[in-house]
Parts: structure tokens; C-alpha cells; sequence
């Protein structure tokens, strides 16, 4: 297919479509109501299913019941949205169910405003609700990684029968950038747990009831048991300049991107600076990482937020390298040149470059 | 420190009143630089007005993969009113291009550090039919006074990407385009 | 006979939404148009060229932004203020 | 005693209930209500057809109560799930279940917005005027002065108002093409709301709108009292606050229930 | 022109509402309800004793815009922190405003509870039958038909619902001492409207119990027309669907309002 | 006062009580039901407020409203209920308002069971919500410790504007010890923030919403401020045998007491075996826990869930020494003689202790 | 004249709540003193001593277990299962 | 290994039917050893069960502090009815106490590592006045068998902590407590 110009929130709402999602249930929230709205039409045209929800606490629940018929189904939000959503994440978590919610996250915390964020990074990838779990959490920096994800998104959560997060900002959902949409993706047939009506077969119930810890605790072991697999398959990240770097400088979504041009004026100054940009939050590319830290100086983690990826890099790092931080927060987005001061700081006190 | 800007990127801001098409000249422009082979990224404005504001936009054209599609200190602003105006002034880049729609906006700009083009660009696309081509005349102008893309990918872009509902405007768009362009061609 | 009124239009505040003209009984509100206010709207003002304003206050009533003081020559029956409007 | 060979069966366990015993206490009418609908489903031979979304109260573990497709909804939202359910199986039946803490607390939006939508889905509505499952506090349909372990001295209506009428409410809503409240506390009411839950499926089945069956139900346990007791409290004090009768009939549904 | 020395003033700004310039649209009839909620404070000498819950909506801003004490509501939730706040002080007046995406979508549930209990709290309920703030989605009062960025070809009442009339609704609710519907669209309704607030405050004085006045409001930019086509199609259009009436006057508010 | 035999979770309500709660609103949900049961009447009896919601949002939102008034306020919920309140509690975060919520979790995810568990610890810790902020999480382990923290999460709610979240499990909230209840605390005045009706004064107003990006990044700023005060201020722990521990095991709330089984039978058996049980989870006390870690040869984390504060353990650990993880999932509870197996276990394997 | 009939009561699954019993327009069902079920119930029993099951199935039909199976002389015109106990 | 529960520390367990009054059995103990300066725990079941089904709980008396207040391996366990006796009696710790209400059940245990006292505590308390004393002649055993109190703490916390509205039932309760002993003592 040839490159179009997309905005990212169309982008992901048109290749969910071509990954075969066959109902979307959301509430408008702003910065991701355009997804909502493309799919309005969209979906009602090609005879799927559309609805808009009465509130997102309904709209996780549509997508519940949707899922337990074993269809691709989607629904995305916004911050304060999200956190609606919390415990339908984990009831569906919880019931082995695969389906893909998108959170175009904005400045908070509360009300908060409508400005691109990175603050919900602890809420999708440590608790996504009640209870242990993480949901795969899939972080695009460009509108094309946006389309690309929302493909190996739906594709995820069928493989493992896992609830997959794609978490962008308000950046990347209003940003318009050439991009080429996926293929249609064939149309699946009904996972054999789905509830479709027990017609010649003992029927099929999902629930995410576990009354004796016995069976609540084997049922949580196997939970973990996915995770470790999809921790040992699924970690993905992009790296540039990390051949030689003394320092490296992290940064997923659009703090990752943006860090990419500061790395660049970085290297355009003579500075041996690398960058790391984690593509999957759940599972955190830790095992990469790990190595890099052995060999580079000092890393820098760059979010929009207070330093919350923070957690995972030096759990990652494990003192092995000093980590920093600079970050921007509440709707607040930083500029490679404010990167490139720190980076040149680093440089200096840390004295990881010559 | 080095210039981390040079000739590779050049970084565009369009702002007005909404229904002044803002929106859709940021994106006309960068369907023409993809057209043209370009990296581009067209983001909206980010701010707190509500309702009934102004409208901005930027649009960023580069050879290079774009990092941050954020510009605080574009090369080129064009701006249509009189907020607009008085927000981007000050924000255009030294050496940059200020384009002023002098038809609604009375101040002028006493920067030396940039180049500055008014051009009553509401009266001239008045004159060519419809003050909705304001937009137009300001971007031909735009491109001739910096011309990080040839006109006629503008002119192409029109052609293509015009929605259905609007192509009974094509004429006059690209009349507008060639118009803008014109001003600022006779004042050189 | 009608009585005799004015208004005082807060045209900084005003949108020129012009809902206040269409209102008006007396047809003596218009949109300024050589006036651009700071928030770029032609506001309303008073124009009592054919007719003139009794103080009626429907104007002031429909007006959604409250730019409009309404002044009215005293009546014999004293009323109160706001109420008096909303009869 | 006649020899049972020369007799015929005129009544036994319906098909739609699987084997397992339940976790309800004695007597109470959750056992009715479930054999009632195990009952209209067999009746209407829509065993292999239908998902259930069991709520969260005592009923939480209907799904294996009931020989059907099935799941558990969170508190509150099997509406939603079954929406949910409903829209990508529009020619399945599909059903919830659920307290009146369920529906007409925690959950009170979600079944006026499926009953708004006209969601062709059939809700069983369990009314017991008590929490149940978590051991007796005050529903939104507790009566009057009535001692629960959250309204230790009776329900004041002055802090907490009067119960909620969910049916009389509902019944507002032109999605809302049956709604009806009957009751369990004898066998004469018993059988006018099997009757009622047979209607309700049919209304989804024409895909006429939303149907909602209310059935006034005992919980012995937290009330304190006798199986037999809690019925007759039924009918001596629930009956006046809650009315039986038709709420909402749509044409297109009378003419089924005719 | 007469001197304004010789005229009386008549009509003013009212004190209860800022300086401040509000965010809505020209022509918005928010504006109005502002006005007129203002006005009523100023007449019942209330400023002072007054708490406002702001939505989330166009109206986000309303604590600023009003010159009381205020608070800011998650969306859908301004009657459950009302409900709070009133608790703590039962003798102050207690306001919220909402739009209809507020109330009769997310917040379905809080209003509900609220009138149900009684709550002695006033609601200014702003119905434009659509979401202003997000940029004209859908609300569950969008009318038949009525193109929205959500229902591009018009809402389809077959899969969506017919539009959901909330007072009729909770007029159902015993809790519900006054609830009213008027419109904004000319002046004589909006002076209708602002007797229908002043009752309203009185009845939450008088603790009678929850008190709502529902506004049919415009919203010229996401209806794409301008302010007074907007007036207009509130007439031609909404007033069928939502007719204006008294849903609710229990004796004692019927007592206040004559 | 003398001791009395207390349930948890009755005991937490009546030391709200007299710490000068004004109002309680909740919704019933096992193991927490008995502190809302309690307050119904004792609250009432004291011409206080107690009002059942309608559910965990409706109550989270009506705590809002009623902290808006100045007064001191509570609600209580278990895991799922508590993820329903994840939205409320970003608001009240972001509103500077002081106030107290308990959760007594259970096992989880989804429906779960209503078994004891510490699945919440990352709901809890780390977002609470969307956005940048960390509630005050104080983490009981006896009876005693409940009501001493209750009354201490009232003070901290108001010195710090900050939401303090009380997070125990079911075991602690059913269990009955004996304890002493505390003194009734007298009145406080109502802050000068508080809205009341605006007489005498300009407008008080509350809000979360910061429109611009500067605006919202300096609140931001101003919450993370006041973190750092909490985190530099708040840090409490308790420890057994740390001087010369070799291996520290670390535990909060019940799995910390259960460990504190485990370590006095490695003792009795001879091996210097040390506790750090953490009191406050955010805070974590990194600062102690870092200082152990330099002395000690090996940690070992104990907790009922997958290891959540594990990640903090490893946080403040940094490195300095291995750390190991026991976890019971789902509502099972770890036995004393488990934890001791995996104690003696470590001490061969790791050499950490002769 | 009453017809006959009988019941085959499931007393592993009963749980003794004695609606069956109440209910009986025959007065045939007890709960049986000297039974304890597995749940620690008394179960209900049919108890023939004075009178005569019909059949009626009114015990099927209030008990919550659904513990009751019912049997009954063929009556003339025929009816459908459970279809006829709900009349 | 040592053993880590020597006599510092006894754990009972009490389980039988709902509204058999086994959490009250449980608590009074509790309030016993309270009284008399013992460290105690009491936590009621946790299990699967819901409705209408066994009820127990578990009572820890100990010199030293309390960690774990789970008894997996109880030193004494009183059961009040026959799944009861069945989920308890194999999990009774080696040397420890069964004390079964034999008139509820049928079976006797044959385990020869524990003492096990069949004590028809129903029947008992129906004698002494109410089959509702049957949990307290069951203590009254228990704490003979197994003084880990004197049974003297038992009365004294009868008579301060039995609630205002059962106190009609004082004398009745100590009557069974000592009933309860003399069985034990007799058959010594
Ligand atoms: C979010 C959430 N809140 C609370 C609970 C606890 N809870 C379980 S069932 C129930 C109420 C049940 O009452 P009802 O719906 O009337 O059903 P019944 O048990 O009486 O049949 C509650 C509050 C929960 N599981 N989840
Ligand atoms: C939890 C949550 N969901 C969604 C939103 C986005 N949102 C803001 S306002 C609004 C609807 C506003 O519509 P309405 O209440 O009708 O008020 P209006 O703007 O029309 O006055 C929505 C969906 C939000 N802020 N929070
Ligand atoms: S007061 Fe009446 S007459 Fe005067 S301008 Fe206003 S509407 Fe017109
Ligand atoms: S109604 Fe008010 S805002 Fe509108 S034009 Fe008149 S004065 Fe201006
Ligand atoms: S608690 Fe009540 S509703 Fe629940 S099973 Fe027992 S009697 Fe029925
Ligand atoms: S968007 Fe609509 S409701 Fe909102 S201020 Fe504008 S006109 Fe009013």
C-alpha cells in the first residue's frame, strides 16, 4: 500500500478494522475522541459494531461481554477514562480474555487537561487494576508504530489470550504523518471457549471467580506463568547510536522521539550518546538494556511525566550505571534542546564522554 | 554548538480564527511535502483555548526522520488575525518569515532579525471570489518568499488531496495559491 | 405610551451573537460593524436611528453573556429591580 | 402408593439446570427463580441458544448453576457485558441475572441505558430488599425502617429515602418494551412469573426492545426468619411498597403475552 | 437619548456571577442559565450561604464564572459530591450544574441516587442534546436522527435508543420534591425558567427534598448554526421531544411555586 | 486506656471516630463490610454523617465533596471496589485535599475471592489513578498498628493536604487482638481553604484542572515537592535482629508478621536471619533499607502477591545485594514454616550465613 | 374426584426449608426426623399417613432446590410436562 | 530443626455449624487469655463456603508475640459437627487434642499420635437447659484436657464479656463449662 498522511487516532482506528476488530465500545474523551468518531461511520459501514457506551465504566464492560464471544474487540480512553476502567481491566484480565484498549493519555492528575502525557505510564503497566498482572503494554512514537502496533496488538492478545494496552499521548493521537496501512487480516475463526450458546458441546463459562486459595493461587501461578513467557519473547525496543555510546538516553513515545533529535544534535556536536527507546512497557526490554548498562557510562531517562519508566530502567540497570531523569509534566512537552542541555551536563559531571 | 536546524527542516505555524482554514493549509502543505518525498508531521494546536478561539497548527517539512514535531520557534509563522499576530511575532526564528494577513491585522512587525511579508491577503482572495482562499494566498506566499518546496507541489497537493465536498473550489484555490505567490514575486 | 429607556452594552464582554437585536421589541440593537472587539466579535450597541429603546430588558433577558445594563424611566408603581424584568 | 411405572412425570428438574447443588440457604427463592427460568428456557427450547451474565450477589456463581453458555459480570454491569454479548450475537438469547443490590445500586446505569437502547436483552430481576451475599446490609430497595446490618436501628428514610421502585422507573423508558414485577412468596404468584419470564424471552426473541422480569424474593438468612416466615413478609410488607403488575407493556409485546 | 442620571436602573449584571469573560460560544445559551442561576442567588440573598458543584462540559468552568464558593466534579459525579458537601453543611445551599452528557450519560447513576435519597441538593440540568465540550458527540439526548461526530448519518434509534427524557424519569422518584423542564429559546420561556430555578432553591431551603430544573439549551457551534437558528431549532425540534411541563411538584414545593 | 480484644476492621472505624471523622461514606464489600457496619450506627448515634453510596464511585466522589468542606473524611472498600475508585482519588489528589481510605484487599484479579492478599500494593503505591502523584500508604500489621496508623493517616492527610490510603488485608481486618483504643481528639478548625459559602471572604474554589501546560506543569511541580517532603519526613519501618543480620527478610503488613515467625524460628535454629518490616509503603524507606543492604549478605522479600514491593525492595537495594522473593498469590497465606524452608534454603545457597 | 400421584424427593440435594411441606394442599411431605443429609439437613419425605398425594406438583413447584419430581395418574386429556403444573 | 511451638503457644481451632456458637466459643477463649495476660489471636474461617455452611475460627494463646495468627496444624481442635470432624481431625498436630461433640458425630478418630476426647456436649447442654451450651462444655473439656489456661480465666471472662443480651444464659454457660470438665475428669 502506498503512504497516506494519517492522523495517529484514525490510523489506529483503521488498522484495528483491518486486523479484523469486529466491535468497538468507548465514550468520548479528548485526545482520543477522533478514534472514537472514525469508527463511528467505519464500523456501522462494514456492518460491525459500533456503540458508544454511557460512560467508559460501561464501555470495559461492553468490550467484556464482546470478548467472551471470542471476536476482536477494542476500546480506547483517555487518563481520567481509564482510570474508570480499572476494574473491568482486571475482571477481563482476570478471564483469560484477549482484547486491545487504547489510552491516549493526557496531563493530569484529576481534570487535569488535554495536553499529550506520558503520567499513566505506573497505571497501565504495574496494575491496570486490582490483583497480579500486567496487561502487554505496546508504546508506538510515530503514527506508522502506531498502525503497526495496533496490528501485533490484536495479534498479542489472541496469541496469549492477554488484555494488550496501546499507550500513546495526545502527541501521537492528533499528529497527522505519512504512513501505510496494514493488509485486512483474514477473518479468524471462534476460539473454542468463546460463549456462543452451548450447542452440541458442554457449554463455556468465563468468569474470573476463584474462591479457595488453592485454586485462586494455581490460577494466579498460571497467570504468571504467561508473563514470564511473554517476558521471555515479547520484549521489543529500538535503539540508534548504541554501537559506541557512553551515555544512553531512554525514552518510549513521544519523550522517545524527541529524545532522538536531541541525541542526534548530540552526535552532530561530537558527543557519544546512544539512544533507547522501549517499544513494549510490559514486558520492559530489560534483558537489552541490562547489557547496555554494562557498557555505557550513565544513562538518562527522558519522560513526560515525574519519572515513572524510571522505575523499570534501574530496576533494568540495577546499579550498574548511575541513572538521571529529566522530565516534563502535566500536558507540559519537552524540547530536544532542553534534552541536549542535559545530555551536555551529564557529559561533564558524570564525565561517561570525552 | 552547532546550527542542529540547518537547511534540512524547516518548520511551518499556521494560526487564525477558526473557519479561517487553518487546519487544512498546514495539511495541504504537508501533503505536498510527502507528495514530494519529504518527511512531514502536521500536529494540531495544543493550547488552552476552548471555544471560539484561534486555531494554530505546525507543520514540519524535513529530509531527515522528524524527532520532535513540536516548534517553538518556527521558520515560518503565517499568521491571520491579529491574536495570532501578537503570539507568533515574537516566536518566529531569526532569519525566519513572518506572514501577515494585513487585511485583519493592523500592527506590523518591527523585527529586523526576520523577514517580514504583509499581504491583505483577505481583499485579495475577496477579489478572486471567496475570503475563504485568505489561507491560499498566504501559503503561495509563504512558499515563493521560502521555498522549502517548489510551489507546484502545493498546486499538485490541491489537486489531490481537495476534499469531494470542496472541489468546486479548486479553481479558485489554485488562483489563490498563484496570487500569493504573485505579490510576493512583484516585490521583489 | 411606552416608556422611555436606555442600555449600556459591555462591548468587550459582548460575542455579537446578536441574539439581543433579534430580540429586541423596538428593533434599536445592532452588531457594530466597524467595531472588532479584542476577542475579534463585531459587538451590539444601540442605534436608535427609526425607533427608540423603552427599557424593556428583553434584551438583557436573552443576552447569554450579561453584557447589557438596562436603565427605564421610573414608573409611577415602584418595582423591584431584576424581578421587574422577569415581570 | 401407586407404582411409579404406571404414572407419568409431570414435573421434574428442568435441563437447564445442571446437577450442582447450590450455595443458597434453605428455602430461600433464588432456588425458584432459577428453576423458573431453567424452566421457560427448556419450554422454549432455547437451551443451546442462550448465555447467561450471572451477577455479583449470591447469584454470583448462576453461570454454573445453569446448563448454558455463561459468565460472570462485575458488580453491577452484566447489563453492559450483555450488551456486549448481545450486539456481536444479535440472534442468540442472552440474559442477566441479578440482586437488587446489583441493579439498583451499584448498577443502576448500566440497566437504564440497556433498557434506553432498547437492548434486546432479558434481565431477571432477584428484589430481596437486603444485600445478601454480604450479609444483610441496606439495598437502595429496603423498606422502610427495615433493620439490615447497615440500618442497624431501620432503614431512615429521611437520610437514605424511600425505597427505589426500579420497575416504576424503567418502565418510563420507550427501550423498555416489557417490564413487569411479580412475585415468589406462593405458588399461585410463582406460576404467573413463569409466565412473565416466558413473555420476557419471547419480547427478545421478536426483538421487541428490553424486557425486564422483577420478582419480589426472600432472603430468610438476613432477615432473620423462616423460610416460611420470609414469605409471608413478602406478602405482608413488600407487596404494599412494591406492587405487582404490568409497568411497561408495548403494543408489540401484549400481543405475545395475550 | 434620555440622560441615564433621570432612568432608574432596572437590570444589571447580577453579583453572583464574576468578571470574568466565560469560554462559551457566542450565543451559547449557557450563558443564560449562568444568568439566571445568578439572578435567582441574588434575589434569595443566598451568594454568600452557596456552594456550586461545576460539571465536566462547556460549564467546566462555572466555579470561576460564578462568585460563590465552588467546586470542580469528576464528570457524570457533581450529585454524589454535592451529596458530600451538603452532608457536612445541611444549612447551606447546594448547587449542581450539568450537562446532559454529565447527567444522562455518565452521571446516570449519581443523579439518580441522589433524588432517590432525597438529597436535599438543586440541579441545573443544561440539555443540549449533544456533548458540546468534546466536540458534538452523541448524548442519550441527541434527538432521532440528529447528526452528530458520533452518529455522522444521524442517530439511528435501533441500535442507539430513543432520546432519554431524565426528568419524566426522576419524577418517577418519591425523593424528588421539584423537577421542571423549561427552555431558553426566547424570553418569555427564559423568564419561565428562572421562576422555575428560584422554586427550585426554595425547596432545597425548605429541605422538601431534590430539586432539578432541566434547561433545553442550544449549542449553535456543534448544531453547526448560528445562535438564533439555534433558538429556533430548540423550538421546532426539541420541544416535541422534551416537552416542557412540571414532572414533579410534591404538595409542600406545590405550595412554593404558587 | 485498658486493652480490649478488637477486630481490625472494627477498630480502624472507631479509631476514625475518635480521630474526629466527620463523615464515612462507603459501600459494603467483604472484608471490609464490618468497618462500614460499625460506623452506621456509631456515627449516626453521634450526630456525625454515615451514608451508604450507591457504589465505590458514587462514594469516593461524595468523600470529594465532603473534604471540600474541610472536614476530616473517610471511606473504606476492598481491591475491587477500590479500582473503581481509581478516577475519585486522582481528583482528590490533584484538589490538595486531605483524606483517609482504607483498603482491606483480597485476593484478586477480577472477582477473585474474599481471601487476604497484598495484590493492591502497585494500586495503591503507585498510581492511585492517572497522573503523577504517590497517596501516603501506611501499611498495618497488628490491631494495634490499625488503629495507631488510622489515627496517624488523619494527621498526615491534613499536615501534608495529601490522601493517605490505610491498605491492610482481610487477615488484619477480621482478625481480633487486643489493643488499645486511642483518645478522642479534639476539634480542628475549619481550614481556611475549605468551601463553606463564600461570606466575608472571596471564593474559595477546588479544582484538578490546570489548562495550560505551564500552569499544570508548576502544580505538578508543587506535588512532587511535596512528595519529596513526605518521602524525606515519612519513612517508617520496623526491624528485628538487624544488627547482625546476615539475611533480611522483608515483609509488610501480615506477611511481615508471618516472616517475624519465621525469622525468631531461623534464630532459634541458629541462623542471623534479621526483619525489616516496612510501615509505610509510600514512603518506602529506602533510605534504612539502603543502609541494611550494605551490611547484609542477601534479602529475601515475603509477600502475598507475585512480588510487587519487590520492586521498591530491589529499588532501595540497588544492587548491593541479591534479593530473593516468596510469594503467596491469590488469598493464600504463606506459613512460618515456608518462609523458614525458604530462609534456610537461601542461607546455604547464597553462603550468606555460616 | 383427586387424582393420584406421587413425588420422588431428591434428599441429598434438599435442604429442609420446609416450603414443600407448608405448602401441601395434601399435607403428605415432613421433614424426616431421623434423616440428616450430608448438608446436615432434614429432608423432606413424602408421608402417606392420613392422605393421599394428587400429584398436584404445588411442592415442585415453591421449591427453591428443585429437589421434586412429580408423578401422576394420566389424566383424560393430555397435557404437556411442565408446562401443566403451571396450569 | 527445633520444634518452633513448644508450650509457649497453643492454637485451637473451633468449628461446627453456624449458630452452633462456635465464633463466641472462640472469642470467649480469647478474651481469657486477655484477661490473664496472654498474648491471643482469633480469626474466624476463611474458606469457600457461602451460605448456611460451616463456620470456624482459630484462637492462638501465647507467651511470646504473635506472628502468624494461622493455625494450618491446630494443638487443639473442638469440632461440633460431622464435616467438621472430617476436615479437622487429619490436620489435629501430632500429640495435640480432638474434642468431638459425639452427639453430632458418628465417627471416632483412630489416629494414635493425638488424644481425642467424644464428648456428647449436645446432649450434655440439653440436660443442663439448652443445646446452645454445647460449645461450652466442649472448652470446658478442652481446657481440662489441655490446660493452656486455668479454667478459672474461662469463667471469669464468661461473667465480663458475655454479651448484655445473653446474660440471662451466665449461670447456664458455667454450668456447662463445668460439666464439660467433669466428663474430662472423670474418665482421667
Ligand atoms: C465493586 C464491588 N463492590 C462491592 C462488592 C461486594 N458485593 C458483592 S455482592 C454485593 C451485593 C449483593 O446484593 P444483591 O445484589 O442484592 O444480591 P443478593 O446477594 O441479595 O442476591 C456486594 C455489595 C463487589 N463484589 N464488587
Ligand atoms: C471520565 C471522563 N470521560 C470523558 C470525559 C470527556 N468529556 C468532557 S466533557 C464531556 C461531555 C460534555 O457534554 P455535556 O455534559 O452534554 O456538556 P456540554 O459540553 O454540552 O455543555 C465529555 C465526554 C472526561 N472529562 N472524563
Ligand atoms: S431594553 Fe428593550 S427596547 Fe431597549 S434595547 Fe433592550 S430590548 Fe430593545
Ligand atoms: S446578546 Fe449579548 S453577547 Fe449577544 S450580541 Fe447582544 S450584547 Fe452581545
Ligand atoms: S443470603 Fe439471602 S439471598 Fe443469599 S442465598 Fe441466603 S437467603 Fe438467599
Ligand atoms: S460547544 Fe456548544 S455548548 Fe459548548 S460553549 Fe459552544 S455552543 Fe455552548
Amino acid at each position: 500500500m502506498a503512504k497516506e498522511l494519517l492522523k495517529g487516532n484514525v490510523a489506529i482506528a483503521e488498522a484495528s478494522v483491518r486486523a479484523g476488530c469486529r466491535a468497538y465500545f468507548g465514550y468520548p474523551i479528548t485526545p482520543q475522541t477522533e478514534l472514537l468518531e472514525y469508527l463511528s461511520s467505519r464500523m456501522i459501514a462494514l456492518g460491525r459494531v459500533f456503540l458508544q457506551a454511557e460512560s467508559e465504566v460501561a464501555a470495559i464492560n461492553m468490550v467484556y461481554g464482546a470478548a467472551c464471544t471470542g471476536a476482536r474487540v477494542m476500546t480506547s480512553s483517555s487518563s481520567p477514562g481509564f482510570s474508570l476502567m480499572q476494574e473491568g481491566l482486571s475482571y477481563i484480565a482476570a478471564s483469560d480474555l484477549p482484547c486491545v484498549v487504547v489510552d491516549v493519555m493526557r496531563g493530569g492528575p484529576g481534570l487535569g487537561n488535554i495536553l499529550p502525557s506520558q503520567g499513566d505510564y505506573f497505571q497501565v503497566t504495574r496494575s491496570a487494576g486490582h490483583g497480579d498482572y500486567h496487561p502487554i503494554v505496546l508504546a508506538p512514537a510515530t503514527v506508522q508504530e502506531a498502525i503497526d502496533m495496533t496490528v501485533l496488538a490484536f495479534d498479542l492478545a489472541d496469541h496469549y489470550r492477554h488484555l494488550v494496552i496501546l499507550a500513546l499521548d495526545g502527541l501521537i493521537g492528533q499528529m497527522m504523518e505519512p504512513a501505510e496501512l496494514p493488509e485486512w487480516q483474514a477473518d479468524l475463526p471462534t476460539p473454542d471457549w468463546a460463549v456462543t450458546g452451548a450447542a452440541n458441546r458442554a457449554p463455556n463459562r468465563i468468569t474470573s471467580m476463584h474462591l479457595r486459595a488453592d485454586e485462586s493461587e494455581a490460577y494466579n501461578q498460571h497467570i504468571q506463568r504467561r508473563l514470564e513467557r511473554i517476558r521471555a519473547a515479547e520484549q521489543r525496543s529500538i535503539e540508534m547510536y548504541t554501537d559506541d555510546a557512553e551515555l544512553l538516553v531512554i525514552g518510549f513515545g513521544s519523550a522517545g522521539r524527541i529524545a532522538a533529535s536531541a541525541v542526534e544534535m548530540a552526535r552532530e556536536d561530537g558527543l557519544n550518546v546512544g539512544l533507547f527507546r522501549p517499544q513494549t512497557l510490559y514486558p520492559f526490554p530489560s534483558e537489552r538494556l541490562a547489557e547496555l548498562a554494562e557498557q555505557v557510562g550513565a544513562c538518562l531517562v527522558v519522560e513526560m511525566n515525574a519519572g515513572q519508566m524510571l522505575d523499570d530502567v534501574r530496576l533494568a540497570v540495577n546499579g550498574r550505571a548511575p541513572v538521571e531523569f529529566f522530565g516534563r509534566m502535566g500536558g507540559a512537552i519537552p524540547l530536544p534542546e532542553e534534552i541536549l542541555d542535559t545530555i551536555e551536563m551529564l557529559c561533564w559531571s558524570l564525565h561517561v564522554v570525552e | 554548538m552547532n546550527n542542529h536546524n540547518g537547511n534540512d527542516r524547516t518548520e511551518f505555524v499556521f494560526s487564525g480564527f477558526g473557519g479561517q482554514g487553518v487546519m487544512f493549509v498546514g495539511q495541504l502543505l504537508a501533503y505536498a511535502a510527502m507528495d514530494a518525498g519529504f518527511n512531514v508531521t502536521w500536529i494540531p494546536s495544543y493550547g488552552p483555548e476552548m471555544r471560539g478561539g484561534t486555531a494554530h497548527c505546525t507543520t514540519i517539512v524535513s529530509r531527515k526522520p522528524i524527532g520532535s514535531p513540536m516548534s517553538p520557534r518556527p521558520h515560518v509563522a503565517v499568521v491571520l488575525n491579529l491574536p495570532s499576530f501578537t503570539r507568533y511575532e515574537p516566536l518566529v526564528r531569526e532569519e525566519g518569515l513572518l506572514v501577515v494577513n494585513s487585511a485583519l491585522v493592523s500592527l506590523t512587525s518591527h523585527r529586523q532579525d526576520i523577514q517580514t511579508l504583509d499581504i491583505p491577503a483577505t481583499t485579495i482572495a475577496e477579489n478572486l471570489g471567496s475570503v475563504r482562499a485568505a489561507n491560499m494566498v498566504l501559503l503561495g506566499a509563504a512558499l515563493t518568499a521560502k521555498p522549502a518546496l517548489p510551489l507546484a507541489a502545493a498546486h499538485s497537493a490541491l489537486e489531490a488531496h481537495l476534499p469531494p465536498q470542496h472541489r468546486s473550489l479548486l479553481a479558485l484555490n489554485h488562483a489563490a495559491l498563484d496570487a500569493g505567490a504573485a505579490v510576493v514575486l512583484e516585490r521583489l | 405610551m411606552a416608556l422611555k429607556g436606555t442600555v449600556v452594552i459591555d462591548q468587550e464582554r459582548c460575542k455579537g451573537c446578536q441574539l439581543c437585536a433579534l430580540a429586541c421589541p423596538q428593533n434599536v440593537l445592532i452588531l457594530d460593524p466597524d467595531l472588532l472587539n479584542a476577542k475579534g466579535y463585531h459587538p451590539a450597541r444601540l442605534e436608535e436611528s427609526h425607533n427608540f429603546c423603552t427599557g424593556c430588558a428583553v434584551c438583557a433577558v436573552i443576552c447569554p453573556d450579561a453584557c447589557i445594563t438596562v436603565y427605564r424611566q421610573p414608573s409611577p408603581r415602584r418595582i423591584e429591580r431584576t424581578e421587574a424584568i422577569y415581570g | 402408593m401407586i407404582p411409579a411405572a404406571e404414572l407419568e412425570r409431570v414435573y421434574e428438574r428442568p435441563e437447564s439446570l445442571t446437577a450442582l447443588h447450590t450455595n443458597y440457604c434453605p428455602g430461600c427463592t433464588h432456588g425458584v427463580a432459577h428453576r423458573l427460568l431453567a424452566e421457560a428456557l427448556d419450554e422454549l427450547d432455547l437451551r443451546e441458544q442462550t448465555i447467561l451474565v450471572a451477577p455479583v450477589g449470591c447469584a454470583v456463581f448462576a453461570y454454573e448453576y445453569f446448563n448454558l453458555d455463561g459468565c460472570e459480570a462485575a458488580h453491577g454491569r452484566a447489563p453492559a457485558m450483555a450488551t456486549g454479548i448481545k450486539r456481536l450475537l444479535p440472534d442468540r438469547t442472552v440474559l442477566t441475572y441479578q440482586g437488587d443490590g446489583d441493579l439498583a445500586s451499584i448498577g443502576i446505569a448500566e440497566i437504564i441505558h440497556a433498557a434506553a437502547r432498547g437492548e434486546a436483552i432479558t434481565t431477571i430481576f432477584v428484589n430481596n430488599a437486603i444485600y445478601g451475599m454480604t450479609g444483610g446490609q441496606m439495598a437502595p430497595t429496603s423498606l422502610p425502617n427495615q433493620r439490615t446490618t447497615s440500618s442497624p436501628s431501620g432503614r431512615d428514610v429521611a437520610l437514605t429515602g424511600q425505597p427505589l421502585r426500579v420497575s416504576e422507573m424503567l418502565a418510563t423508558l420507550p427501550g423498555a418494551a416489557y417490564v413487569v414485577r411479580r412475585s415468589l412468596h406462593d405458588p399461585a404468584n410463582i406460576r404467573k412469573a413463569k409466565k412473565a419470564i416466558l413473555t420476557a424471552i419471547q419480547v427478545q426473541q421478536r426483538g421487541l426492545g428490553f424486557s425486564m422480569v422483577e420478582l419480589l424474593s426472600t432472603c430468610p438468612t438476613n432477615w432473620g426468619m423462616t423460610p416460611a416466615d420470609a414469605l409471608t413478609w413478602v406478602k405482608d410488607h413488600m407487596l404494599s411498597i412494591y406492587p405487582l403488575g404490568d409497568y411497561k407493556v408495548s403494543d408489540a409485546a401484549r400481543e405475545l403475552s395475550a
